[in-house]
């Protein structure tokens, strides 16, 4: 079981929760839910303000791609701290999905801009996004 | 019937003065509310030929309650910029957050907007 | 596809929203993710102030008697709003469950006192516990 | 090694009068961190021989940062008032919000504790 773990480092002390995975349906106001959710999950393993508004975005941006171009099914996110890194992968069915329609590039350009990593993995008649935020150190 | 019990994510009303004033996070559930707000705005302006000074044709959001946007809520501004760049007007942001100067910075559509006062 | 929906009654608009399905570790320190969660939730429903305090109360409770009384494994949390109604719904894998362990009953005296109804399930070597919030209408 | 980067629910601390001064939720996480603040105090006051005015061997909680307690969180609260009882002290709680004035009333413990103001 993934309970939280203090594992001691040179610099800081990292610590690791998750996985925190939140089912819900496509509806456009539960990505506030979502927000909140991983907001929560970032303040206690320690990410500051700035950070947290990193992980807000990219959660938001997140679930615009799997509502806005999914199927209407079930959307699934799950937050993970590791590492240092607050990662968040979401999930759902795809019918077809273009990759370069404006809209998910200029959700790309946001992901790019607020995560240290991102990508988007089609297959299956899923889709898998994922952006992960890196913790300052110090 | 009454009041619906629902709290929307965001609130934006039109002013006496024509100033949109937004409460809220602009998201995909925001970002249309938002939009009916704007639309109510730009029919005004149609109405009055948009012959008003000082600026004629300008939508004014007051975003000093404006903590989050999204790609989503940003896309809701931007096809307002383009519309009232149609009509020779501008989209000016009055006490805007750091939260959306930052969005709008790394979308690269800063310029898009007249940015007339930070929140304090 | 359980988008939210507002259904006109004959006083208010009652809105359904959910399921909202969290999945987490028995980590202490996610209770107040579920908190988080469980508010947003009831305050995109409408919900009131004094509403959402004791939703969060019974999420808590709910969060207590599956960590501290399951088997150490995955809890899954459910919040689901209609009618006028918010219930939470968590079940974890239990390997004895004393229902007059004197925390329990603590834990049911709270939940008692905040919610219109709830209830504890015991079968198949899971715990199910629910309790629901009922709406004011006005 | 520097301080962790991770942030507590709750901070508990004895301040330089003796009053343990808290601000969070008294939740699961948060009960336990509580219980070594109590355990501190309650070192120094046998230290002390508990013969201090004004009230020996009692027990203060500034509760002004607490707006979340449950029943997990409250257990900590109350065996704290059990050990208080035995030395013949008491747990005082200093500027209680009404989340917490509610959670002692419906489990019937209100009595157990020394309420000596109500949050501003
Ligand atoms: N990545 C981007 N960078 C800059 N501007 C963009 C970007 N994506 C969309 N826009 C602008 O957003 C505005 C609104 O786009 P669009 O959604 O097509 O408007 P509408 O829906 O009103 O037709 C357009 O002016 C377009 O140029
Ligand atoms: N439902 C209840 N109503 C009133 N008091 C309670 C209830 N449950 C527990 N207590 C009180 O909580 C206090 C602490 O209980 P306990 O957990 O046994 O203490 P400890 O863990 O320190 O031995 C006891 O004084 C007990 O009477």
């Amino acid at each position: 079981m993934a309970e939280a773990v203090d594992v001691a480092t040179d610099e800081v002390q990292v610590r690791t929760v998750g996985p925190v995975r939140l089912e819900l349906p496509p509806d456009p106001s539960l990505s506030r839910v979502a927000r909140l959710a991983a907001s929560g999950v970032a303040s206690l393993t320690g990410f500051n303000v700035d950070e947290i508004d990193d992980i807000k975005v990219a959660v938001s941006e997140v679930m615009v791609a799997l509502i806005e171009h999914g199927a209407d099914c079930t959307i699934a996110v799950e937050f993970d701290v590791s590492g240092g890194s607050f990662t968040v992968r979401g999930t759902t069915v795809i019918d077809d999905f273009d990759v370069n329609h404006p809209d998910l590039v200029l959700c790309r350009t946001v992901l790019s801009a607020v995560c240290s990593d991102h990508g988007i993995d089609l297959n299956d008649g899923r889709a898998v996004i994922w952006a992960s935020v890196e913790q300052s150190r110090g | 019937m009454t009041e619906p019990n629902s709290i929307d994510s965001l609130s934006a009303t039109v002013s006496r003065d024509g100033v949109i004033v937004i409460a809220g996070d602009i998201d995909m559930a925001g970002g249309p509310i938002l939009e009916l707000a704007i639309a109510e705005r730009e029919a005004q302006l149609a109405a009055d030929g948009a012959d008003h000074e000082p600026s004629p044709g300008d939508v004014v959001l007051d975003m000093a309650g404006v903590f989050f946007i999204d790609s989503s809520g940003l896309r809701s501004l931007l096809s307002a910029t383009r519309r009232a760049g149609e009509r020779g007007g501008k989209v000016v942001l009055r006490s805007v957050g750091p939260e959306v100067t930052r969005l709008l910075e790394i979308t690269g559509t800063l310029d898009h907007f007249d940015i007339e006062s930070q929140r304090g």
